[in-house]
């Protein structure tokens, strides 16, 4: 087992990771950016490197710094966690030319499956379902109109190198498709720079569903069952579920079945999302794979019992995996709320502040992941996540009701400071959330309801 | 960069802060200022002349205590030192800036630009850059940072001399870690 | 007891506060500034001379205090009562100490012994022990409070006016809830 | 369903069983006394009663206070947590004359049960296994001294109102009995102004071994498997674990269908806990049975999914048990830790003081069940119980790993504060604890071994 491990980010996630490893008893090391210096993984890693100026830029995505903090420290492999450089095969490459195991899927792995268009390939080759839609990257305007016309409209146009919500475009009429072709690839050129798009159908009243899988690096491969994200604003998702309510075992096998068979075509290894678009018709799609950990694991450890940041170190640690599928046996529901510091009367925008009062909600099967306390400065320079509330209950219902509890009971303070726990209140009690009849349009139809 | 024994403590704070990016250990408490109090109260004592005025900050938190320019009454006996006849000066003793170590308020750091391996020389075998008295002058190198096995020229940014080589050779260094300690030439003398 | 449309605010904090035990809204906060007082008073003892000035900020709150610049008198070691004779008027509006609303000063308040029924007469249809006006004697009955169904007498522990009666009749009271407010008879009028 | 209940303690569990009541929709009123006017469950509850001074007596064990609170704000049931009036039947006969419902057994079974000799005897009729001795209170030193030779030492005399470790004293050499009497009848006098005890055979190298049972007002009972709790100084608890460990499925069942053979004879409602020793060779005996939720009852909710506050509550509705005993299925393994204001360098003396720091530790399947808070002032009015840390893992190495983890994590600061955390810690890392090879007499030991 590694001795030390280096947690290559920041927030919530980077203490959940070091956390992890100290109950395997691995030192740990944070690394921080100046504006971090004072953060709960600094205070709780056993050491900690400060790597560069606030800005991601020069510092968690700056990669010389980290690879060097990482060998300056002893560590002998690296968590990612989500974000900044989670996903980026030339990261993970270079840790591996330095001896420093990446703990992730192999970097030609996260390079094949982060280009959407080839992922879309690679699977639809592999026998996984598929929206309609072009079979590469297209070459113009006139290719995309083609193919619209091909699989139908409405279309979604999306980014290669998309993620996070950004670079795609809902189509519904043709006569708007050369210029959402235009607006979409600017726009992917200006994120991720790399301006190449991909089409396929949009499905109106879709839900979100992905499944959870582990691969170890001896063509073990298991799924913690599936979680469903449909709750989400203009694509970012705001709560998650897990199982995901209705559907028929039948079906949430299948599903679970094909992403397995997904990551094993894919040569897969450590913790991956097989993310799909299902149907009022209960039909299928694969829409992308996510190459590491999701904000999201809670909810699938809180019904499996399962530590999902262990298994991707002892993955990663080349041990083979000790869980069989038919271990894997979810309890109850989990449901998870991403209480942001945004203001939701201001269009979700970030509320940035220092706290002066932060006292998250306890009790039975409620869990808060979080890096905030009393005196935190949440700053501009990261993204507003603020504590990420998991609450536990034999169903439903009493999820629902335990979840409303718990986000009643934060106490949030300080000049400037919002957060959307009333909003996502608000979300919990909506007829459709509570009848489970949601679907990804449910947070944008509240916003038009509030506004009539 | 934090020590393994006691992990609560990074070298870099056993170096003289930097003015401009404090470092607390962590953030401002109530205890903190509690023991804040304390410490300034026995630094205090320890001169024979009473401060004229004491300046706090912790986090939000801001005390400022001014005392009369001209006190009445003498040092009293309870004072450790007895060293007499010490001009009322006005002392400011905010942030450890400080008249036991003069020395400090006109100190410059040459700064790590970044994570790496700091050298004191070219090459190795090669003589060092600088050395404790030697005179720098701006854009002079003063080390070599090796990152990534990519070594670019670290160089003074002011004129001045060297009184400190704060890193050793082939130290690991983090942003902004202090690495040479100068004592700038075209010094403005405080009143 | 709270209401039910405001969960932070319970009734008692809409009477006037009792001085002996100040209930804070946010008490964390004032803890803070209070604590931060006590160390700065214990901090300014330290030193003979007393402070020219004494400035303080937690949070959003600040105070400033600033004595004479010759000061005649010594050291104000004790500052719990009014500084005799400061010329300069140091001002300290922490607490809103009081001279805003002074009628609170005078005022007594005969209060619930324990959580029961409070009621203005002996029995229903009784005239009430006291109304607004009355003047009350040392051990007079005020009110009954029902408790379990055993009644008992309260009574007035002070000579005074009665200027208010806090408490409905028939209403449910907790303990140490002002139940009836006195003007004293022999009141030591403050400067 | 009740729509107002009024929680009859302070402290983590007032708060615990407030959370319990929101969560099914019931409006909540906490009583406070002076010293606790800014207490978390007054922050918590929808309305709040001030009940008296800050000593018990005046306070929260001022019955016509009590009762006053619950009529004047319309409750209908009143939820007595542990410790003060929870096993007062008296307390329980005069909220019933009241009309409020209270939430436990009835007051002639509390009362039956809480004398400990009637208790015995009792049980012992209804087949369940008693350790050798007194059939009930002792009359004279003399009859001690028969029923010890008969019984065989070394023997243990225990106060019939007993509890919380006191009034009790093993008496291992015939010559000290009649002193031991003396001085027991004297204690037992001063604490529960009731001088009766009893005497039974004491068992050296036990553990200590309770089940937890629910039973509804229809004759319906199941068990929720075992505690161990052989972690104790001076009788009192400070590590709980659920399942014990190394306890074969056999004598597990027969403990636990004791239990609830027990509970049924005694027509017991609500949640109850039966406690009883374990010898070497896999004896078992009762001990005594507690009328009241435990403090310990996290570790069975986190193995079991079951909220026992809810179903406590359920039950004093008068609603059947829904739960099967075939669908009560532990998983993995749970323990806690009573972090408390105590300082073992002082023996264990309270240290009492206000907080300026405190931040529990959280993370993946951490619990920590406290009413703390930064500047809240730890008094010396009550017990000295800051937070009840609660962890779950697959396996109880795990647990053990995340117990020293989430234990290492609290930042607690105060004048003159001192907690047990490290000490706990020490427990953890004894190698007979390790190998759950432990019994009552860990901790007497860890203290002679530090002091030889």
């Amino acid at each position: 087992m590694f001795s030390t491990v280096l947690v290559a980010n920041r927030g919530e996630i980077a203490l959940r990771v070091a956390r992890a490893c100290r109950e395997l008893g691995i030192r740990t090391v944070a690394v921080y950016s100046t504006a971090d210096r004072d953060s709960a993984v600094v205070r709780f890693a056993d050491d900690a490197v400060h790597i560069g100026p606030a800005p991601a830029k020069a510092g968690y995505l700056n990669i010389p710094a980290v690879v060097e903090a990482a060998r300056l420290t002893g560590a002998e492999a690296l968590h990612p966690g989500y974000g900044f450089l989670s996903e980026d095969p030339d990261f993970a490459e270079v840790c591996e030319a330095e001896g420093i195991t990446f703990i992730g899927p192999a970097p030609q792995v996260m390079q094949r499956l982060g280009d959407k268009a080839a992922c879309r390939a690679l699977m639809a080759d592999a026998g996984l379902p598929v929206l309609p839609g072009s079979t590469g990257p297209l070459t113009s305007a006139a290719e995309a109109g083609d193919v619209a016309r091909r699989t139908g409209y409405p279309v979604i146009l999306k980014a290669v190198a998309g993620g996070g919500g950004r670079g795609m475009a809902v189509v519904r009429d043709p006569a708007d498709l050369v210029a959402a072709y235009r607006a979409t690839r600017a726009q992917a050129f200006a994120v991720f720079a790399d301006e190449r798009l991909y089409l396929e159908r949009y499905v109106e009243q879709a839900r979100h569903i992905e499944v959870q899988v582990l691969c170890d690096r001896h063509g073990g491969a298991v799924h913690l069952g599936e979680r469903d994200c449909s709750v989400q604003r203009r694509h970012q998702k705001l709560i998650e579920e897990s199982p995901a309510p209705g559907l028929t075992p039948a079906l949430r096998e299948r599903m679970c079945e094909t992403a397995v068979r997904g990551a094993l075509a894919a040569g897969y290894t450590g913790a991956g999302t097989f993310e799909f678009v299902l149907t009022p018709q209960d039909d299928f799609y694969l829409m992308e794979v996510n190459c590491r950990l999701q904000v999201e694991h809670p909810v699938t450890e809180m019904v499996t019992g399962i530590d999902i940041v262990r298994e991707q170190i002892l993955i990663a640690d080349g041990q083979p995996l000790t869980l069989r599928q038919d271990q894997v046996a979810p309890r109850g529901v989990a449901i998870e709320c991403r209480v942001n510091a945004e203001d939701p009367a201001r269009g979700f925008a970030p509320a940035p502040g220092t706290l002066t009062e932060f006292v998250p909600p306890g009790g039975p099967f409620v869990r808060v992941d979080t890096h905030a306390f009393a005196d935190w400065e949440v700053g501009p320079h990261y993204d507003s996540l603020l504590a990420k509330t998991v609450v536990w209950a034999p169903d439903r219902e009493q999820a629902r009701a335990r979840m409303d509890r718990a986000l009643g009971e934060f106490r949030i303070d300080g000049k400037g400071m919002r957060t959307t726990a009333e909003f996502l209140r608000s979300v919990l009690a909506h007829p459709r959330f509570r009848a489970a009849s949601h679907t990804t349009s449910l947070v944008g139809s509240m916003n038009d309801e509030a506004a009539a | 960069m934090k020590t393994n024994t006691d992990k609560w403590t990074e070298p870099i704070v056993r170096a003289p802060l930097d003015e401009h990016e404090p470092r607390p250990e962590h953030p401002p408490r109530k205890a903190d200022v509690e023991r804040l109090c304390q410490g300034v109260a026995e630094l205090a004592r320890t001169f024979d002349a009473p401060p004229r005025r004491i300046r706090l900050r912790s986090g939000t938190a801001f005390v400022e205590v001014e005392w009369p320019t001209a006190p009445p009454t003498p040092p009293p006996a309870d004072r450790a030192g007895p060293a007499p006849a010490a001009p009322a000066a006005p002392v400011d003793r905010q942030e450890g800036a400080a008249t036991d170590a003069p020395a400090r308020d006109t100190r410059h750091y040459v700064d790590a630009p970044g994570v790496g391996t700091f050298y004191h020389a070219p090459e190795p075998g090669a003589p060092a850059y600088v050395s404790v008295g030697d005179v720098v002058r701006p854009g002079q190198p003063v080390g070599v940072l090796e990152v990534m096995k990519m070594t670019s020229t670290i160089e003074a940014d002011v004129a001045g001399r060297v009184v400190e080589i704060l890193a050793e050779d082939a130290q690991g260094v983090e942003y902004q870690q202090h690495l040479i300690a100068l004592e700038p030439l075209t010094t403005t003398t405080g009143e």
